[in-house]
């Protein structure tokens, strides 16, 4: 019991290391084979990740339209996701002829890098934390939106008119809706006063900033909410995809692995965005606490810090998933006129809120 | 005025937005409501209804008798030329000759189910089965020839 | 192939031509529409047909006058048995042949019941083309009950070819009313439904309100029918002017809009809905007792002459047209088909929207392919 | 573990699309054909390439977007610092966003914001 | 206008015209050269205002193909049925009534495609369902196709 509450990545880290150093005396070596035991656990933990989420939407989106889901592969259908992948492995990674071939191919690694980079400053749990950069959120923020560009090369190096279309209509959408992400993110880094992402989970201690902050930071987080659902290329915001009216839009001529890495890495964005929003506003890995009830506070803290991060993280994913599966897609130009028309004057004007708020001390 | 509208439009909606939710939310939660048919799973209380149409089957009885008495009725009926009667002479213990079947030949993979077959038969000698199971891995084992070898004509079925 | 030639494709400096169909998500089958675009915006647009062209007026012209009918019901699939309803009343038109009025009850049911199922598939296609999965499902789970009344009675749930000059082919199946009142009530609590979740919502809303007008001369003009037509406030529905089956013996209501656009025709649909079930409710507990089918010889020959017979489809007005030379099969056959003139007006209504109106439209005036290509 | 992480994240984010897509080349059949290499554009042969001059409304966005862009990265340093110094700030922004916001007004009633 | 009055107004604008009413509309049998001034009036004069052409086709009569128009008023409700006869098979041509009725523009299409029937003005005459190099015209009682299977 005592080790499961206080485990954290440097005592995790530092287990291993003694581990290895006995075995191996280079210390080249040593710190390469640290390092490739954390990337290879890294990956292990997103591609783990991505089935698991690849399994909840088609679950989620089962049980919303009536139907049953997945249920063959594996017990309740649970390696379905395995079977497509093996599926997608063995298929054909085909190029157009007339595409921009080396484009074309760098197009998904761009996707994947710039997903992977994003969760360096996410706290996992207490302590479980690969780098606290003390911008965080400015790096989040900055690194989520390359996806974009991989959007815009696959898009363009197609050679395809839907892909086209598809990616400018990305281009429009994500460059729009970053401001609104960033404008909420401000308002959190407004009343905790550090961009670091592990201190801004420290100032929630005494209780989470959706409700410290009251009705403000509502608001923020449904900006939050929305804004990052059209961040990530997601239903009803997912005009770069546009099954019904592109096709396939900006990946209409990937196929195979190619085609597995756009999947992924919309999955680790998912993933990525429902943690920061649960890190700002939802406290993180921080339980559930009332500031002034001790002993309530103590009981929270029994349940570990990594499930507090993980249901909170996955209840706003459920949310995401339910938008894709309930709502209509807006038409390209209304998605632009609830950016620049409603989130980001409500967003702006919501910074000031929050800024009155935050040096009135009226939060809590 | 501006703003009074500005805001009633987000107010409304939210709202709607939220309304919808609760639809989805609301099956989310109501597993019991789920409707799907497990298909080949459900194979031994999957019951088709006794009229649905699957294709045209000659009943024998137990005497390997039908009665069919190759009027061609059916394969005049027929749209689609799915039908082929193939008679023969048949000498019956009387002398007399009589026209039997041979073959009575059925192209399933010409067939519509349009049931006009079954209704133009005078002697009820044709039927629609609820078999729907119909795919073969080669088209040709889609002809079928309904009557069973050596099967006779029905006495009093003329 | 067709239509491929290359000089079709010859295009101005600068123009982005861009091909929607055959092989398309929302084209609903194997339509091609060659769209010329202005970044999203739709410049013109050009239907290419002929993918699914069967020939069934060539086909008809050696069939006979009983079986012609079958192959009517693989025109416009989703409401076959209106299409054989059609053919049955012409052949009728054509010997004037009395109808028991038994068989005119069940015809008029199953004709709603089609009605009500294609609507619900149609629900189910505009959210799925408006990018809304779920409601798709819905609907299909309140048509499968419709499915399974047309399986139980008429033998088949898609091409249920229960149509014979003269009647029906069947009397009904003892259920029939039994579970047809079942459904009704099933589909009726199902109404507020449909609305929470697509007619009230915003994304929805704003997708289709003021999207693909279509004024009500235009309409007439391009021979346009059905709710498509009467969304623009043309009064065309063939049950209510003249009036075949049992239409003449219940009440209801001729839905007319004045919008002329997609949520219009949208809402004509929804409402239409509705009225097929009081249709349903009002004849269900009445079938006359009596003949299910009139007796009729056994080789129909139509007098030489030409018949003509409208009925009211899910899509608009079916039109058939029988020119009798007084031989056992028609000497030629023309059908009417809503989808194609309607089709016809699918340029004009997409002029200067973006490529999401273009789907938008495409399905609110519910193009059924085979329909339009016959 | 500091910024060391970033390079790792990114070696990760390389070795795994690409050893993904690489073995994939390696697993998969792959059988070319000339067909398979055309552009789809629903089984019709396209016309022309894609990579013409293309109207899209966006490029306006694009412009409004990075004026917003770079006022908002001014914010970040600002909304650190707000709490510790307190009305100043406020003030401070209060007329930075005021102009900003004249600004989205602008372009609002300009039209800027119709996506054409 | 109930037939009689159509009979005696159309006869004051084509005394030529031949009338039918053995069927359900009032048949209106006219030569391909005189439809189009009369089909003009009988869309444009406001007594008749025959503003819906519900049904446009063509009948092959072995010896000349018969343009048929089945003409309605939304206004005073009444049909009528125009009857075009094209007297030359191999050259047949008859004056196009799109710009009367936009709905024609594809109906006359689908006639040139199956009946070989040239609209004259048509402004995009050409082969909608078949392929562009398809020989004949299938919906003629002459046509031959080699492909076709006999059941």
């Amino acid at each position: 019991m005592k080790i499961l509450l206080t485990y954290s990545f440097s005592s995790l880290a530092t287990y291993i290391h003694n581990l290895l150093a006995e075995l191996i005396t280079n210390s080249l070596l040593l710190q390469v084979t640290e390092m490739v035991i954390l990337g290879v656990s890294l990956i292990a933990f997103l591609v783990v990740l991505c089935f698991f989420l690849g399994y909840m939407e088609r679950k989620v989106a089962a049980f919303m339209e009536i139907r049953l889901g997945p249920n063959r592969v594996g017990p309740k259908g649970s390696m379905q996701i395995v079977a497509d992948t093996l599926k997608l492995l063995l298929k054909e990674g085909l190029t157009p002829d007339s595409a921009d071939k080396f484009l074309f191919n760098l197009a998904p690694v761009i996707m994947v890098i710039g997903s992977m980079m994003v969760i360096a400053p996410i706290a996992f749990a207490k302590d479980f934390q690969l780098y606290d950069i003390n911008i965080g959120v400015l790096y989040v923020s900055a690194v989520s939106s390359l996806g974009v560009i991989g959007i815009l090369m696959a898009g363009w190096s197609s050679n395809n008119k839907y892909s086209l279309l598809g990616a400018m209509r990305s281009g429009a959408q994500i460059v729009s809706y970053e401001l609104s992400v960033g404008l909420s993110l401000i308002s959190i880094v407004v009343l905790s006063g550090s961009l670091s992402l592990g201190d801004i989970v420290r100032s929630q201690e005494n209780g989470w900033w959706i409700i410290k902050g009251h009705i403000p930071v509502i608001i923020s987080f449904v900006i939050f909410i929305i804004a990052s659902t059209a961040e990530i290329n997601r239903a009803p915001f997912d005009m770069a995809e546009a099954e019904q009216e592109l096709t396939g839009g900006f990946h209409t001529e990937y196929a195979g692995m190619k085609f597995a890495m756009f999947l992924l890495s919309e999955y680790i964005n998912l993933f990525v965005v429902s943690a920061v929003a649960a890190t700002l506003f939802l406290g993180g890995w921080m339980p559930f606490h009332i500031g002034g009830l001790d002993g309530f506070n103590h009981i929270m803290d029994f349940i570990p810090s990594s499930v507090w991060f993980f249901s909170k993280t996955f209840l706003i994913i459920f949310i995401i998933m339910q938008f894709r599966w309930t709502f209509p897609r807006l038409r390209v130009d209304q998605l632009l006129t609830l950016e620049w028309k409603y989130l980001l004057p409500i967003s702006m004007v919501n910074v000031i809120l929050v800024t009155v708020m935050a040096i009135m001390g009226w939060h809590f | 005025m501006f703003l009074k509208e500005y805001f009633g439009t987000i107010y409304k909606s939210i709202k709607s937005l939220l309304v919808g939710m609760k639809v989805t939310g609301y099956y989310f939660t109501h597993l019991d409501e789920i409707k799907t048919e497990e298909y080949p799973d459900n194979r031994a209380t999957l019951k088709m209804f006794d009229r649905f149409r699957g294709e045209v089957v000659m009943p024998h009885d137990d005497n390997n008798e039908h009665r069919c008495t190759g009027c061609q009725a059916c394969e005049i009926a027929c749209p689609n030329g799915t039908i082929k009667i193939i008679t023969k002479q048949e000498i019956l213990e009387d002398g007399k000759k009589k026209k039997r079947i041979d073959a009575f030949v059925y192209h399933l993979d010409l067939c519509t189910m349009c049931n006009l077959c079954v209704v133009a038969c005078p002697s009820d000698a044709i039927v629609m089965a609820q078999n729907f199971e119909h795919s073969v891995y080669d088209k040709k084992q889609l002809k079928k020839i309904l009557n069973q070898p050596d099967s006779k004509l029905m006495q009093g079925v003329e | 192939m067709r239509g491929l030639i290359e000089d079709d494709y010859v295009t101005d400096e600068g123009e982005f031509v861009i091909n929607i169909g055959p092989q398309h998500p929302s084209t609903h089958g194997v339509l091609h529409l060659k769209v010329w675009l202005d970044g999203e915006t739709v410049k013109k647009v050009q239907p290419h047909l002929g993918f699914i062209h069967r020939s069934i007026e060539k086909m008809s012209e050696s069939l006979s006058y009983r079986n012609f009918i079958f192959a009517t019901s693989r025109m416009d699939y989703l409401a076959a048995h209106i299409n054989n309803e059609a053919c049955a009343l012409t052949v009728e038109k054509g010997l004037q042949l009395e109808v028991p009025d038994r068989a005119k009850y069940i015809r008029t049911i199953l004709a709603e019941l089609t009605r009500l199922q294609s609507h619900l598939l149609w629900w189910g296609c505009t959210g799925l083309d408006l990018g809304a999965v779920t409601p798709f499902f819905y609907a299909f789970r309140e048509r499968e009950y419709i499915m399974e009344i047309m399986e139980e009675t008429c033998g088949a749930r898609l091409t249920q070819n229960f149509m014979v000059p003269g009647g029906v082919m069947y009397d009904i199946h003892p259920n029939f009313q039994k579970r047809t009142k079942e459904v009704l009530i099933q589909i009726k609590s199902k109404f507020q439904e449909y609305d929470n979740i697509m007619t009230g919502n915003v994304i929805f809303e704003n997708r289709t309100k003021g999207v693909g007008f279509l004024s009500k001369e235009d309409a007439i003009s391009y021979g346009v029918t059905g709710p498509t037509a009467r969304a623009s406030g043309v009064s065309c529905d063939i049950r209510k002017l003249i009036p075949y089956s049992a239409y003449d013996q219940v009440q209801f209501d001729e839905i007319l809009g004045t919008g002329g656009d997609c949520y219009a025709r949208y809402m004509i649909r929804m409402h239409e809905m509705k009225q097929s079930v009081s249709i349903i409710e009002q004849l269900i507990d009445n079938i006359p007792e009596g003949e299910f089918q009139a007796k009729t010889k056994n080789v129909i020959k139509l007098p030489k002459g030409e018949f003509y017979q409208r009925v009211e489809t899910p899509r608009g007005e079916l039109g058939v047209f029988i020119v009798s030379d007084g031989a056992a099969s028609p000497y030629r056959i023309k059908y009417r088909s809503p989808g194609f003139s309607n089709l016809s007006a699918l340029p004009l209504m997409a002029k200067g929207g973006k490529i999401g109106d273009l789907v938008a439209i495409m399905s609110t005036i519910d193009l059924v392919i085979p329909d339009i290509d016959r | 573990m500091g910024s060391s992480a970033l390079i790792l994240l990114l070696l990760c984010g390389i070795a795994f699309a690409g050893a993904g897509i690489l073995l994939s080349l390696a697993v998969a059949k792959t059988k070319k054909n000339a067909q398979k290499g055309e552009t789809y554009e629903c089984g019709i042969p396209t016309t022309g390439t894609s990579w013409i001059q293309f109207n899209v409304g966006y490029y306006l966005f694009a412009l409004i977007f990075l004026v917003f862009d770079v006022e908002l990265v001014f914010m970040y340093p600002w909304a650190t610092v707000v709490k510790e110094i307190g009305m100043p700030a406020l003030f401070e922004i209060l007329v930075f966003m005021f102009i900003l916001f004249m600004g989205l007004l602008y372009a609002w009633k300009k039209g800027a914001l119709e996506w054409k | 206008m109930n037939t009689e009055e159509l009979k005696s107004s159309i006869s004051n604008i084509l005394p030529s015209a031949i009338y039918d009413e053995t069927g359900e509309f009032l048949n209106v049998n006219i030569a391909s050269e005189e439809l189009y001034p009369l089909i003009n009036e009988l869309r444009s004069n406001s007594e008749f205002d025959f503003d819906y052409l519900f049904c446009l086709t063509c009948i092959d009569w072995k010896d000349h193909l018969m343009m048929v128009y089945h003409l309605l008023s939304k206004t005073h409700q009444h049909t009528i049925v125009l009857k075009a006869k094209i007297s030359n098979r191999e050259n047949s041509e008859i004056e196009t009534v799109c710009n009367i009725w936009r709905t024609a523009e594809l109906l006359e299409r689908e006639v040139f495609d199956l009946f070989g029937v040239k609209f004259i003005n048509h402004p995009d005459l050409r082969r909608l369902f078949l392929s562009d190099d398809w020989n004949g015209y299938p919906l003629r009682k002459d046509y031959v196709d080699e492909n076709m299977i006999s059941l």
